[in-house]
């Protein structure tokens, strides 16, 4: 193992901490977050142009053929910036659910216009009773022909405004848990039956809940397995997108509030001469190192094992890492006193992307019970 | 020691139920879980609280309150927390009535008791200053003598509901050689004088509760002086040493719980409903058996009646310590078992939780910081 | 509800006081620990001349007609001084079972006994497969013309060495988890087939392991539901002496704490002036209230609520206050440093009582899972 | 970065476990989980891994040791606790060994290393004193030049295995008019010179593994003096500095990881087995995902290799601070696991987990408390 970034990973690194820095301020941000039009603030031709969006594509389809560390590496980034746009939703979750999908024909259709960011998709997979979980699925596909019909109701589209198509998972057969008979479909932005409700999230990202009635879909793996196989292997990989980018929030986090720790008097003193403060920052500091270790030991096992064995990791991963974000950035807050409760300071618009973060693919308690379900599982067979 | 509940009390409980259910209009009922009431309804409130003679259920009768004990004012918070009542004017009720029933003239009184007392006039705090924070007495606002008037300088911020009050309390500097505490004064001050100046504070939670408010050669009638110039620290220490029993808001944690029990039935994931859940059931069992050490804490605490001494001042910051954790670790939880919505900003239905989580944050900062309760444990109790 | 002890409570307490004071120092209970004549050293002649014995016990029963406040009162000062002897086991937990069995006959040949200190009992209810919870039990009792016979083994018989007889449980019918056919018998210390283990445990108070084999055993409550019952209701009297007793062991934990932080020196000052030690203190003093006022809430619902209702409150606060014990004195080792790792240093004996504590009738988890189990079949039972 | 294992360190891992398969004697092995092994255990051991050439795993290969990366040492400490073998000397190893092999005089190494290499001789560490804990330089131990000799005179306390020591390497002031850290040397003393006098002082794990440790015209050879006099502090700082990616203990981490499994497959509650409950097994997955973030994290630090700057050290101290309170938490729950057992105190079965987890209360207490390493880590990462 090497946790060094090597030239091109630094390359990487450095170019979005570039475009960070001159392009995306907090003031930036605020402002494209407010004004509704983040898809033009987001630049996403910039992210093109640097070949972000052809980063984790493997080589042999047009991309960088880097791996899931590359997608941490500027996940890692763009959450120290608390980048607003789809990078997260088109860029890693629909890009790589694609990939995993293994619909050659689709693949080479697509995914050169992802890369070069002229067409733009966002998965929609999530439902209100299924919080994240991707095989629970109520949204039906019945076959109609040479096409299929898809009707329910989705949520929690991420980037899921302005994109020209939808992945979508829906089942064709089995009961709402059922692992058998989910598939996935791809559903233009513009298809009949369609429609689309615009939401915000509390960090000021976009989302959207889509709603279908009898919408025509071209069947992406319609094959069971496969398509909840792929479906879960890219989410596998949003999630490390996700806890990479919440290290970089509490990064930024935990910077912000040492600065302001030195600077901000009461008593006649900077606030940061007080030890409880200190030793706060103590323990701030060492939860974060213990969560991007974590994240490095999820990126191990999404690299070295099984997929069972991944997803585990993966399911405390991001139970750890979204809790560390929370308490980390919440104290954050706490520390800056009054100040850190305004929408001005940016302090408590971290602990809104840790709130959300915790939302999206699943709660902590989910992955936590999933991870209980999986120990009691392996030790109920070794010792049966 | 003896713990039969008092049927006097339970008699009491009986009366307020009573009331609550025949007076109270059922379009005042349940406007929001737990922020402030819309001012046009706390009015109407007041006035129908005024017709009842309980229009101060903690001033004394000959002042035109109650007489209530604590125990009976816990009662009918509780009661009026469970029907979903408008709040009341806290800050005229519990800081500043005290504070004209101990110190002011008559004729002081006189002006400014009845308008609280029918709801016809709202007031606001003028304490925090930007660079007194939990360093309050360093406050800088200054008020000079000129004839018989102050004229006031400077500027408060935090300032909750100044945009909707009409008048402000100010605590203000009039002996700018005296050594911090010693030259400070109790002033009060009509909000629609010329050259007050009311800044929003957009807060986390997107909404507009806070304040900044500045002061630019504001004149105030030398009458308003509450007590004698420079005393007004006692004044202070006097209203913040009030309420030691109702620092844990246990009326928000038992409308948590309720929250919390209703989603738990209502929500459901994978077609099993969240209570069914074993992690789900496990982490709502302990929160509520926590909420029940809390509110015994308070009854004891309450039981302490008047006593001014070291261990009710220091309960009363030990049930702050634990009752805004605890408020803090509920509502986390609260929008964890919103699932998917849990994330979205614009919904109503989801929204009051998540921005009333999120606007918790501040519980543990105002009104003396969890650091400076702890300070204050330590040295109540220990000496240290 | 009053939270102060009346004139006999108090003169109660300040006998306990008094004997711990002039006959139990901490030197006193190492020694008669240590050389395992605790039985002696433990007094029970001071604790039957002064009532201690009978507090609880019904005035027609020859009593002083206290409740279980009464128990409360003795243990809280006796956990202050770490007492080891039989309290618990005998005065508490069979003398209350016994009273609860209903078998009046035994009842009054007895209770006389035990009060005046002639004769003690305890009580064998726990197995290893059993961890404290009543109705799970593998020993038998079988008929044997008038009399039964007991085939089995049990643990952690508080108080049982040197006593006149044991109460113990034992199934006649059913399954090892079946609430139905469960009675008490009572058995001779001297009985044929019963032998003994002396144990001692982490704290240094006596325990026994009995193993049963065809022991003859008078019935106490064959009726099934009656032992049971009988059993249950005699271990939350005994449940709510041990809460009892941490709070006394908080207590002195945290006045012993304080007192070292005032006098113990690094760098050149009291280590109380550093202010992390400071606000630990707090925490600590802060979580001890909120485990009292655990405490009295579990002894109200104990006077007040169905059983139900009582079993539930009892498991919340047994959770409650034996983490609250095992982290108020586990810190208190820590503000020590390396002397309060020592076996002369009273504090490490507080933290060993408190570890013991949560092992008594059903540990912590099990004490969660079954306060979780009940939350949920309210919330069935209501929501359908 | 790059998450691959390294083919390299797998064959290395493959070589140390056929090593251990077949040298490790049976009676050797898994005789206790955490604490000290045997002295006698201790020195057969040693001799073997001498005669395999890994004598020092941390020693450069021309001083005899096996010139082993950081990695490779942490492969085979797993290996090794997984094999149960006993433990080597560490204070020989890793706090005296760099200093010999650093400052030591050819004639000096000659006389000590090769008898630790060997297992000949075992040494304990003189530091702490009465009145210097974390305050280490304000220690009052003096040793006066008597011609070519020292004169020590004062008292050691917290002395691990003093009574099992042949030699110590003792910290003691040679200038009594220098300032705190300057005056101060580092002396070898063999135990059995006249005038030192070993007094146990039992823990509260009821194990003797420390001591005080007097010293009364104790007369040693200014020979045995390593480096110049009045710079011991310096050699202290470079001997506290070394050993980062230790301070979490992963091997008794890893070991408690496998008794909750054990515990939990082999135990029950009712004829359910403890990994059968739910609160159980999400307790357990918890510490798991907690154990693999510390796990990567150790190896994070393992790869700074002789990194001496800031962050290596502030790593140390934060792994100190999680690892140990992970400790902590774990081992209080092993005992939780193990029912009505867990309160004997003397069962052997038993003993060594509830005594090991008394014995972890001074994990953060020893090495840099976890306020000091706080304070640390405060320091060195944000300058407060």
């Amino acid at each position: 193992m090497d946790f060094t970034l090597n030239t091109e990973q630094q390359l990487l690194s450095d170019s979005v901490a570039r475009f960070i820095q001159t392009e995306y301020d907090f003031e930036t941000r605020a402002k494209s977050v407010g004004s509704g039009d983040q898809r033009r603030a987001s630049r996403w031709d910039t992210f093109a142009a640097n070949g972000w969006l052809a980063a984790a594509v493997p080589g042999d389809l047009g991309g960088w053929g880097g791996t899931a560390v590359e997608t941490a590496v500027i996940s890692q980034q763009l959450g120290r910036a608390l980048f607003a746009g789809p990078w997260l939703g088109s860029a890693v979750l629909a890009t790589q659910v694609l990939i995993a999908s293994g619909n050659q024909a689709l693949i080479r259709e697509w995914l050169p216009l992802l890369c070069d960011g002229s067409r733009r998709l966002a998965l929609a997979y999530s439902e209100q009773g299924a919080r994240g979980i991707a095989h629970i699925v109520e949204t039906r596909a019945t076959k109609d022909g040479a096409t299929h019909r898809i009707s329910g109701r989705k949520t929690l589209v991420l980037g899921g405004l302005g994109v020209d198509a939808f992945i979508v998972s829906a089942r064709s057969d089995g009961a709402i848990n059922d692992r058998n008979g989910v598939g996935l479909f791809l559903v233009a932005a513009d298809a009949a039956g369609l429609s689309m409700t615009a939401t915000k999230l509390h960090d000021g990202t976009e989302a959207a809940d889509l709603a279908f009635e009898e919408v025509p879909a071209t069947v992406i793996s319609s094959n069971a397995a496969d398509g909840l196989d792929g479906l879960e292997y890219g989410l596998s990989h949003a999630m490390l997108a996700l806890c990479a980018e919440l290290v970089g929030c509490m990064e930024r986090s935990i910077e912000i509030t040492a600065e302001y720790l030195r600077t901000r008097k009461q008593f006649g003193v900077p606030i940061g001469s007080f030890q409880s403060l200190q030793h706060r920052m103590a323990d701030m500091v060492a939860e974060m190192e213990l969560a991007r270790s974590m994240l490095f030991a999820a990126l191990a096992s999404f690299e070295n094992d099984d997929v069972a064995t991944h997803r585990r990791v993966l399911d405390g991963a991001k139970t750890l890492i979204t809790t560390a974000a929370r308490n980390v950035c919440g104290q954050g807050i706490q520390l800056h006193g009054g100040i850190g409760m305004t929408e001005e300071c940016a302090i408590g618009h971290y602990f809104k992307r840790a709130v959300v973060a915790d939302a999206l693919f699943g709660s902590s308690s989910l992955h936590e019970a999933a991870c209980a379900a999986a120990l009691q599982d392996e030790l109920r067979a070794v010792h049966a | 020691m003896e713990f039969r509940p008092d049927p006097e009390l339970e008699a009491f409980r009986q009366t307020v139920r009573t009331f609550l259910r025949e007076k109270l209009p059922v379009d005042l009922a349940h406007l929001s879980i737990g922020m402030f009431s819309p001012r046009e309804a706390m009015s109407r409130w007041q006035a129908i609280l005024h017709g009842q003679g309980w229009a101060a259920p903690s001033w004394p009768v000959d002042r035109g309150g109650t007489g209530w004990s604590v125990e009976q004012r816990l009662i009918f918070d509780d009661e009026c927390s469970a029907a979903g009542t408008p709040t009341q004017d806290t800050f005229a009720q519990k800081l500043l009535g005290p504070v004209l029933n101990h110190f002011a003239t008559p004729e002081q009184w006189q002006e400014h008791a009845p308008p609280i007392l029918k709801g016809e006039r709202k007031w606001c705090q003028g304490f925090s200053e930007p660079g007194a924070g939990s360093d309050l007495a360093s406050l800088r606002t200054k008020a000079e003598r000129r004839g018989d008037h102050y004229v006031v300088n400077g500027q408060k911020i935090w300032t909750t509901n100044a945009h909707r009050a009409d008048w402000i309390f100010l605590l203000v500097r009039t002996d700018p050689e005296a050594r911090k505490q010693a030259g400070i004064s109790f002033l009060l001050v009509d909000m629609k004088t010329p050259g007050i100046t009311v800044r929003p504070i957009w807060g986390i939670d997107g909404h507009h509760h806070l304040n900044e408010v500045f002061f630019d050669e504001v004149e105030v009638p030398a009458a308003n002086l509450i007590g004698a110039e420079n005393m007004g620290w006692s004044i202070t220490k006097f209203l913040l040493n009030n309420e030691h029993a109702y620092t844990a808001d246990l009326p928000l944690l038992k409308r948590y719980r309720g929250e919390m029990r209703r989603l738990a039935v209502t929500q459901s994931v994978g077609g099993t409903r969240l209570i069914d859940r074993p992690e789900v059931a496990h982490r709502i069992a302990l929160f509520e058996t926590e909420l029940r050490a809390v509110e015994m804490m308070v009854q004891r605490t309450a039981a302490l009646h008047g006593d001014q001494g070291h261990f009710a001042h220091a309960m009363g910051s030990m049930l702050k310590l634990r009752g805004t954790d605890l408020q803090q670790r509920m509502s986390v939880f609260m929008v964890e078992l919103l699932g998917d919505s849990g994330a979205v900003a614009d919904t109503q239905s989801t929204n009051d939780l998540a921005a009333e989580m999120f606007f918790r944050r501040a519980s543990t900062i105002y009104g003396g910081s969890s650091e400076v309760q702890r300070g204050i444990v330590a040295k109540l109790m220990f000496g240290l």
